[in-house]
């Protein structure tokens, strides 16, 4: 955590627009290894940034595309964009993820291609799932990016069995839980952590801490001072991060991946940040979010703040910066459209994959269907 | 009476119970200042407070454990799972717990807690946004379950929910939250559970349908009617208790019995009422019992329009019926 | 060919899978050291280690959760809840996650767990060590549901299990762990999933059962002969995938049907014969579906043998279909 | 925790006859209040050793009885006995218990009569349960006594749920869940301290840490150092008492529902004891338990601590303690003899209380299943 980097404001306690406390709770702890590795590498702060600066575009872009109808849903990560590429560059690519539903930063860092998740998006025939799940919902094998589902926290447990699955196989990687601070109150959090804690997986738990879990702030999801801590209830370290700042997040996460794969055992690590946007386009915050939370908030926007270091770096001038956005808006348009023009998912194809072969009731419901589609289209 | 959407009608049934009595209070996610994700729950907060309307911590698993513990103590707790995909989490509570106290405690220890939760597909929700499990909790001893399908029956069922003395798990079908209004009396109307409603009479086909399958089944009938057959949509309102006698005048009067549900086929509660019909009501089919259900697959997303029972499926499988014999 | 019990045919098919291939592991609670609560699982830790036979805290949730962790990432684990009464904490896990992986990622990632648990009555378990809650699972698209009743099929189907690409709920009747023996295959033996077994030939009623459920039918069947009424009773071994067209067959042959399971009646998995019977087979029914089942109560104690079938109520339901028709 | 009262080897590591060590771990921080409250008041110290042991007696003669057919199944809890029973000499009459099914010393305090639990264990027609349930899962509604079940856990969040109805009733009393060290791990344990410590419910979390769930030592169970430290992730104090020392016990306990009672929260209490005998008698411990730790433990067997300490404070001589186990003696021998011969329950019981009213459908079962039965006795 860089001291200082916040003004005091956004740790203390904020009011919530029904008069009652939110507590924010400046980090108890910073855990700093002995050998702490430095921030995002040199060679890799520009691509950082780029990165950054894509996955807000997408944002933009889904925002709208969801308001005209053109996807049916979405779930923005603004506000998220440094701890989530923060963590993927520290990750390696062997490392398996297990994402929740707002983790688009860290899918394009893995080298998802942006037209993929808007095939996902739309569920059309060019998406890997077969159109079976939500927008945001996708998970890609070839990337080690295990497929997400709705309920909160499952993901926890089965990061922890994939982890001892890896030692098992000899395999020096570790494994990661995407999760939000709403998600620490899961059966599946205590289930995970502890099955970790007992077996020493080589498992880092990755909390999101944006402050809200929908309309919940985080003071009310629990009374423990912070999320790290929980971690001692399973008998290994929580570390508190600022995770409006991508350095703190990629120490952190390149530590702890560090401690997993070296057999030490798993971390939690508390990114603070805050969710700019909506819960998802079905939630509205103006209901129940604090006059100014926000706003106070903005003031430590990663994507500004990282693009003001790397020009105080030298490493990126305002031309560069304008070039980097616009050569990122056309890649965005331009996925868009290869995705938006595929036809759609084959219409029997969810009747498949149910199981490794489908049962004769699977078989005969396809044919059932195929007659009564080809009915409709006025086939024989 | 109030022309209201099922979904104002629920939110009328909460605000009418928590004004009778002081001990009725609602937890959940997301219920207090945001007023639920459908906004079931809008405006209680603001009049009960929020010691009588609770945002928990998100954890289904709490939320019912500590229904429980206060319905124990002699409170009527109203909670809500935001959706029905994520009850799984309290299921322990639910099928151990909630079902089992009254009995296993030799009936010492009621334990009266609703159990809100919308259900359903149709809402572009895929796999965790759309289920319908009802059979769950039909086949576990001690739940009651209802499904209202109309504005005035989803007040009039909550109400009797809240002063029922067993468990209650009310499924609310979000797909028609909005798209059906009507008529809802003010006040403590009551709809009394193992009642089930006929929704269409006719004489050549039972339709038999719960929540969001009526007016689907509805829509059926009145095509069917165009082309002489007549369907009688049964909307059966409490699936536990069942109005058996119901469903069995209906099959004994039409000979044909056409099951629709949205939940998976196999082993859905579509099963059981056919199974009761086939015990009870053999002589008088004249054609195969059938069921026009969701798929044995999990619900998907952007296909949701093919796993729904639709009207023109409820209609071939009525139509076969009627050919049958 | 040995001679074992039902629960060491079990023990036998785990050291069998376990020699098979070293991705096969173990995972549960008191199953190392402690060989089990009915020692199914005796011997194996000692054999194979305390890597591959794990207890784990006493966490349903975390046992299959992180089974889910191991199949994914491409191991074969089996997983053992001590009663199936104590599934439901992992209910979530094994509903929302294990059920539906594969279909959800569009085929990328199968997952392949084994969960191993011992189910039903008849051993003074009162409420909750008696439960077979069999339906649940069944109407979960995306699990395999097998139920042996003898060594020879709890040895031969747990195998197929282990080699099977999908998720698999295996029941074990406790009931008859110990008290029903007989010759079980030695080596790689495999009984394949969806074709049930003809435990009896007869001409006059089809018994259908499963699990613990086999003997008592057999039993039944056996005094009807005496009173010349010949019971064919078939054993379904796995529900899903279910050998409908045994079931049919059987049914058609003799007109009648006569449906036994332990779980309560309502919505259990008997109505889901019963409707495929009743959509099927109609024309050939000589009279109405029976079912002998448990009750809709939770599971008593003292009094379990009034709500566990029985021979006699089992044969009283046949002896009345044969008289109707 | 009294300083010094066990050797230091109990408390440090152990080693499991497979040769895995599972750590003893002394206990980290001990609470003490401003006003700490005594130990068992003089008034009742020998009412609490009477209770001990009948507690001891009564599992003798349970363990006996499973082990002749006459009772299906027996819990024991020796070694618990001051645990149990300075915990409820510390409770009021009002507060509300949620047992698990360890906990027959608790119930015999409570007032429940001894022939009541004969009643329920062997489920006859005086059982207030209608012989539905095992033996052990009693609960009696005139004693605040919930009805245990045996899906561990459950009761956690359950009592805060009833702590929060007693406050909104106005009602200062304390509800209390009872629980074992394995039970740390279950879903509900997270989920009703997190309840607890947001909502500041006036609820007690007593576990009973006897080092062992079934099979599982305590050092498998969870990497935490104490169970009492895991009050922490929920923002609230835990505390680790001796539970072989009635006083301890009845201290922490006092202290807990004042807190309670004042509207000062939750409270946590790890309760460190041992189980003497096996899990149930399902179970055999030989199998798992390491040579000589039942031995060590048994140095500080709480029954015979305490009446030494009652003989040493000289309100006891060795010809009371001997009248004093003859009368118990004769106490279980009687409610058992009277238990005994109470005819069984009613067959058709079974069919009641599923609901207030029986459905249509359980009506129709009860006429025919009493058919089938008058037709067995050749009634007809
Ligand atoms: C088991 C379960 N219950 C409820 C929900 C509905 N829900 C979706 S996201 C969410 C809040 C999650 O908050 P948090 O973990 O903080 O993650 P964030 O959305 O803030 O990233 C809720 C309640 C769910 N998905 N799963
Ligand atoms: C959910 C659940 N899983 C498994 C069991 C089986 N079981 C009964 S007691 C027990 C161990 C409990 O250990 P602990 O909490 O330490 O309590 P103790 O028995 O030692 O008093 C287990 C695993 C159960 N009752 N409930
Ligand atoms: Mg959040
Ligand atoms: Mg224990």
């Amino acid at each position: 955590m860089v001291a200082g980097s916040h003004p005091k404001d956004i740790w203390a306690t904020a009011t919530r627009a029904d008069g009652m406390t939110s507590a924010r709770v400046r980090p108890a702890t910073v855990e700093r290894g002995a050998r702490a590795p430095a921030g995002v590498p040199d060679a890799r702060r520009v691509e950082a940034y780029r990165w950054m600066v894509l996955a807000r575009l997408v944002d933009e872009r889904c925002l709208t595309l969801q308001r005209q109808g053109r996807i049916g849903f979405y779930v923005p990560l603004e506000g998220q964009e440094a701890a989530q590429i923060g963590c993927a560059l520290a990750l390696e690519a062997a490392d398996w993820i297990f994402p929740a539903y707002r983790e688009l930063g860290l899918a394009l860092v893995r080298g998802v291609p942006l037209e993929t998740l808007f095939d996902q998006f739309i569920g059309n025939s060019g998406d890997v799932l077969k159109g079976r799940q939500m927008p945001n919902h996708y998970g890609y094998r070839d990337r080690n990016f295990v497929v997400a589902s709705s309920p909160v926290g499952t993901q926890i447990t089965q990061a922890v069995g994939a982890g001892l699955a890896a030692r098992r196989r000899g395999d020096a990687i570790a494994t990661i839980a995407f999760f939000g601070d709403g998600t620490t109150s899961s059966n599946d959090f205590h289930a995970g952590l502890n099955f970790a804690g007992v077996f020493r997986a080589p498992t880092i738990f990755f909390c999101q801490n944006n402050q809200w879990a929908i309309s919940l702030p985080r003071a009310q999801q629990t009374h423990s001072a912070t999320l790290a801590e929980k971690a001692r209830a399973y008998g290994f370290e929580g570390v508190v991060v600022d995770g409006m700042a991508i350095d703190e997040v990629y120490r952190a996460v390149r530590q702890a991946r560090e401690r997993a794969v070296a057999g030490d055992g798993p971390t939690l690590i508390e990114a603070q940040v805050y969710r700019f946007g909506p819960h998802s386009t079905s939630d509205d915050p103006k209901r129940y979010r604090p006059a100014g939370e926000l706003e106070k908030w903005k003031q430590h926007d990663p994507v500004a703040g990282f693009r003001d270091e790397l020009i105080r770096e030298g490493r990126l001038t305002v031309q560069d910066d304008e070039k980097l956005w616009e050569a990122a808006r056309a890649e965005v348009a331009s996925a868009w459209k290869t995705a938006e023009s595929k036809p759609p998912v084959d219409p029997l194809s969810f009747l498949d994959d149910v199981f490794a072969q489908p049962t004769r009731e699977l078989e005969d419901d396809r044919r059932r269907l195929a007659a009564l589609l080809a009915q409709r289209e006025g086939k024989p | 009476m109030t022309e209201l959407t099922l979904v104002q009608a629920v939110n009328r049934g909460l605000f009418e119970a928590m004004r009778q009595d002081p001990d009725v209070l609602l937890l959940g996610e997301d219920i207090g200042l945001n007023g639920g994700v459908f906004r079931a729950t809008e405006g209680l907060q603001k009049e009960f407070g929020a010691e009588r309307v609770i945002d928990t911590p998100l954890s289904e698993c709490g939320i019912v454990g500590t229904a429980i513990g206060m319905a124990l103590y002699g409170l009527k707790p109203i909670a809500e799972i935001q959706f029905m995909d994520f009850i799984y989490p309290a299921f322990d509570q639910i099928v151990s717990e909630l079902a089992k106290f009254r009995y296993r405690s030799g009936g010492q220890y009621p334990c009266h807690v609703v159990i809100r939760t919308p259900y359903g597909g149709g809402i572009r929700g895929g796999l965790y946004h759309s289920q319908s499990t009802e059979a769950f909790f039909c086949h576990t001893a001690g739940l009651k379950v209802v499904v209202p399908s109309t504005p005035a029956d989803a007040k009039g069922l909550l109400l009797t929910a809240v002063h029922d003395e067993d468990p209650v798990i009310f499924l609310e079908p979000k797909r028609i939250y909005r798209s059906v209004s009507g008529e809802v009396p003010e006040g403590d109307h009551r709809v009394p559970f193992g009642v089930a409603r006929t929704a269409r009479e006719g004489s050549d086909v039972s339709i038999l349908a719960w929540g969001a399958m009526v007016p689907t089944s509805l829509e059926a009938a009145a095509k069917l009617a165009d082309e002489g057959i007549s369907a009688e949509v049964i909307d059966l309102r409490t699936l536990v208790p069942l109005d058996e006698a119901a469903v069995l005048a209906s099959v004994e009067k039409t000979g044909r019995a056409v099951i629709v549900h949205e939940a998976a086929r196999n082993a859905g509660f579509g099963a059981e009422l056919a199974a009761r019909i086939a015990e009870k009501a053999l002589y008088s089919l004249r054609a195969p019992i059938a069921r026009v259900t969701g798929y044995d697959t999990p619900f998907p997303y952007a296909l949701e329009h093919l796993y729904l029972p639709t009207p023109e499926r409820i209609e071939s499988a009525a139509r076969e019926a009627v050919r049958a014999g």
